[in-house]
């Protein structure tokens, strides 16, 4: 009984804080409706069991989200107002739309088996060839490893991105971080206190994956968030783009991953196929990579392009 | 001894909710900007605090007891910087920026 | 209604809200922001297929959740350029709209246009 | 005694919810952050009771996923506050 109106209750929150998101007047209230929504949906992703998938959310949607749209939103509002909204007819139009939109997707919902068709016996039945025990670790990096060497390329591609939006003159110089003017007391005693405490929780986060909620992912975005603390409070400054090991730590888990996957035409018979028996540690080495690049590549996507110009 | 327990958890976890209620209204009803951050900081840290207190009984093992402490610490910390940056903040610019 | 219905429900709605917010916001960030609800929403459907697959003594069907979690990941690479391309637009132009027609003011500097 | 843990839970949620009505009314900005920080503080707490009533395995890790970013946005707002000061700007 109880926990109906828990779920409701969220579900009702969760609907507010994401009509204020849109329908807010300003932009910096809706950011910041949308920092506190993203902090209920790993509640909601709770609800629904899926931890590993709440702490993902956790750490992207409460933390680096915020940071990036807040740090936006705080620069975008010093430019000229933009132009006007649709006029009302169009307004309405366009409500009605998404209502069919949101009434068709409703329908499915309530059409779809219950319970639905489900891969969760496939998964268990050959998770002890991989040697791990948290099953969703061992679709991502074993059964569909090929969906997370895309992901991981993909973040590649957005940092590439992100940089390649610098001003030429600026091009191989450093990003600005989000960080402060000054260094101020608090802050530099919490970004000294944090980063210990942080960077061991993110490698247990990161270590415990292979049998518990957790995984590079997870842990590797902890540990980017520790590094930025650092940054934010203007205790270090953001790499040069044109710094080797910057560019060397954002591909290192991509290349090795898909080194890995080609080396597994040889062991194992298939590209991305793992070597049975060791199949574990090869996980685990792939794995640690990916937290790396997953630790540098965060921080480089919030800090933006490069604002100054190299030194040389 | 499962009752003292239990009676105890009940009674840390509801002084905890009345200072998440002291939070709200302090953060609703306080007049300015630095009274309603002086009222929130203060509520929401020991209010989870009380709430930790009152789950410990039933963590997961030294570990699971040890975590929920280590959150408490660190919303501690947070709550505690926060507070200072946005008064250093309003100070310097304005509440509004 | 289970949890995992109501989520679905929920999942539907907030994928309509982004939805109408994607197109009616002429500010661009709004706009960032909107798809961001649009795609949680679908996250959310995902969320109930996995909960609905609950069976071999899981809680949820591990594969829709590894989906999220990638989709989740590519969601916030999308964003950070999109993020990236907005203030670049803005210091060089001025103005944060992204219709083409209105002139833009004085660029920084011509080598960049 | 269960039930108890998900009572207070909902009793949490729904107090920092009542909060969240200084996010979209503010009057000042500074008051948005602060009660994003609470309801952050409030979501921590809700999470460990829940966590506790249902017997989840690793929604403590959640917790100090939450716990360890809880201060950023906060942070991120003060610096760019802190940034645009220089400028004199303000306003929405």
């Amino acid at each position: 009984m109880i926990v109906q109106v828990l779920d409701i209750g969220l579900v009702a929150l969760l609907l507010t804080l994401a009509g204020w998101t849109i329908l807010a007047r300003f932009t910096f209230p809706a950011v910041v409706s949308y920092v506190a929504y993203g902090l209920l949906l790993s509640l909601i992703w709770v609800r629904l069991f899926a931890v590993d998938v709440a702490l993902t959310e956790a750490a992207i949607g409460g933390g680096f989200t915020g940071v990036l749209l807040i740090a936006a939103a705080s620069r975008l509002r010093t430019t000229t107002p933009t132009e006007q909204g649709p006029a009302a007819p169009l307004r309405w139009a366009v409500a009605v739309l998404s209502a069919l939109a949101t009434l068709a997707l409703a329908i499915v919902v309530l059409l779809l088996p219950d319970p639905s068709p489900t891969l969760a016996p496939q998964a268990i039945d050959n998770i002890a060839i991989t040697g791990l025990g948290n099953p969703v670790t061992a679709v991502l990096i074993a059964y569909r490893a090929f969906d997370t060497m895309l992901e991981k390329c993909v973040l590649v591609l957005a940092v590439v991105g992100v940089w390649s939006v610098a001003s030429d003159r600026y091009w191989g110089g450093a990003p600005s971080a989000p960080r402060a003017v000054a260094q101020s007391g608090a802050l530099t005693l919490f970004a000294q206190l944090l980063p210990p405490l942080g960077i061991l929780i993110g490698i247990r986060i990161f270590w415990v994956g292979a049998d518990e909620p957790g995984g590079a992912f997870q842990g590797g975005a902890i540990l980017a968030a520790m590094w930025m603390i650092v940054m934010m409070a203007s205790l270090g400054d953001a790499p040069a783009i044109s710094k080797r090991w910057i560019r060397i730590a954002v591909v290192a888990g991509p290349i090795v991953f898909i080194g890995v996957g080609v080396l597994g035409f040889a062991t194992a018979g298939g590209f991305l196929a793992y070597p049975a028996g060791i199949a574990k540690t090869v996980i685990i080495f792939v794995e640690i990579f990916m937290t790396l690049s997953i630790a540098a590549a965060l921080p480089m996507l919030v800090a933006g392009p490069p604002i100054q110009a190299p030194r040389l | 001894m499962t009752l003292v327990l239990n009676l105890f958890s009940i009674g840390a976890i509801c002084a905890g909710l009345v200072f998440f209620v002291a939070g709200t209204v302090g953060l609703l009803r306080f007049p300015d900007p630095l009274s309603r951050l002086h009222a929130l900081t203060k509520a929401d840290n020991i209010g989870l605090g009380l709430v930790v207190l009152g789950l410990l009984p039933f963590a997961n093992g030294v570990l699971g007891g040890l975590k929920l402490m280590v959150v408490w610490v660190l919303v501690q910390l947070s709550g505690a910087t926060v507070g200072q940056l946005i008064a250093q903040s309003m100070r310097r610019n304005g509440p509004n920026a | 209604m289970s949890a995992a219905t109501l989520a679905g429900l929920t999942g539907a709605v907030l994928a309509g809200l982004g939805l109408y917010g994607f197109i009616i916001h002429p500010d661009p960030l709004r706009r960032v922001l909107a798809f961001n609800v649009l795609g949680s929403g679908v996250f959310l459907l995902f969320g109930i297929l996995a909960r609905r697959g609950a069976a071999a003594g899981l809680l949820a069907d591990p594969v829709p959740q590894a989906l999220v979690i990638t989709g989740i990941v590519v969601a916030f690479a999308a964003t950070a350029l999109a993020v990236a391309l907005l203030v670049r637009l803005s210091e060089e132009t001025g103005r944060v709209g992204l219709h083409a027609e209105v002139p833009a003011q004085t660029p920084g500097d011509g080598a960049d246009g | 005694m269960t039930d108890f843990l998900f009572a207070a839970a909902v009793f949490i949620l729904f107090m920092v919810a009542i909060g969240l009505v200084r996010v979209l009314y503010g009057p000042h900005d500074a008051d948005r952050a602060m009660a994003a920080q609470l309801f952050g503080s409030g979501g921590i707490a809700s999470l460990l009771l829940v966590a506790s009533a249902t017997h989840v395995r690793g929604v403590e890790d959640v917790a100090m996923g939450l716990a360890l970013l809880a201060a950023f946005a906060s942070v991120a707002f003060v610096n760019s506050v802190a940034a645009a000061g220089d400028d004199g700007v303000s306003g929405k």
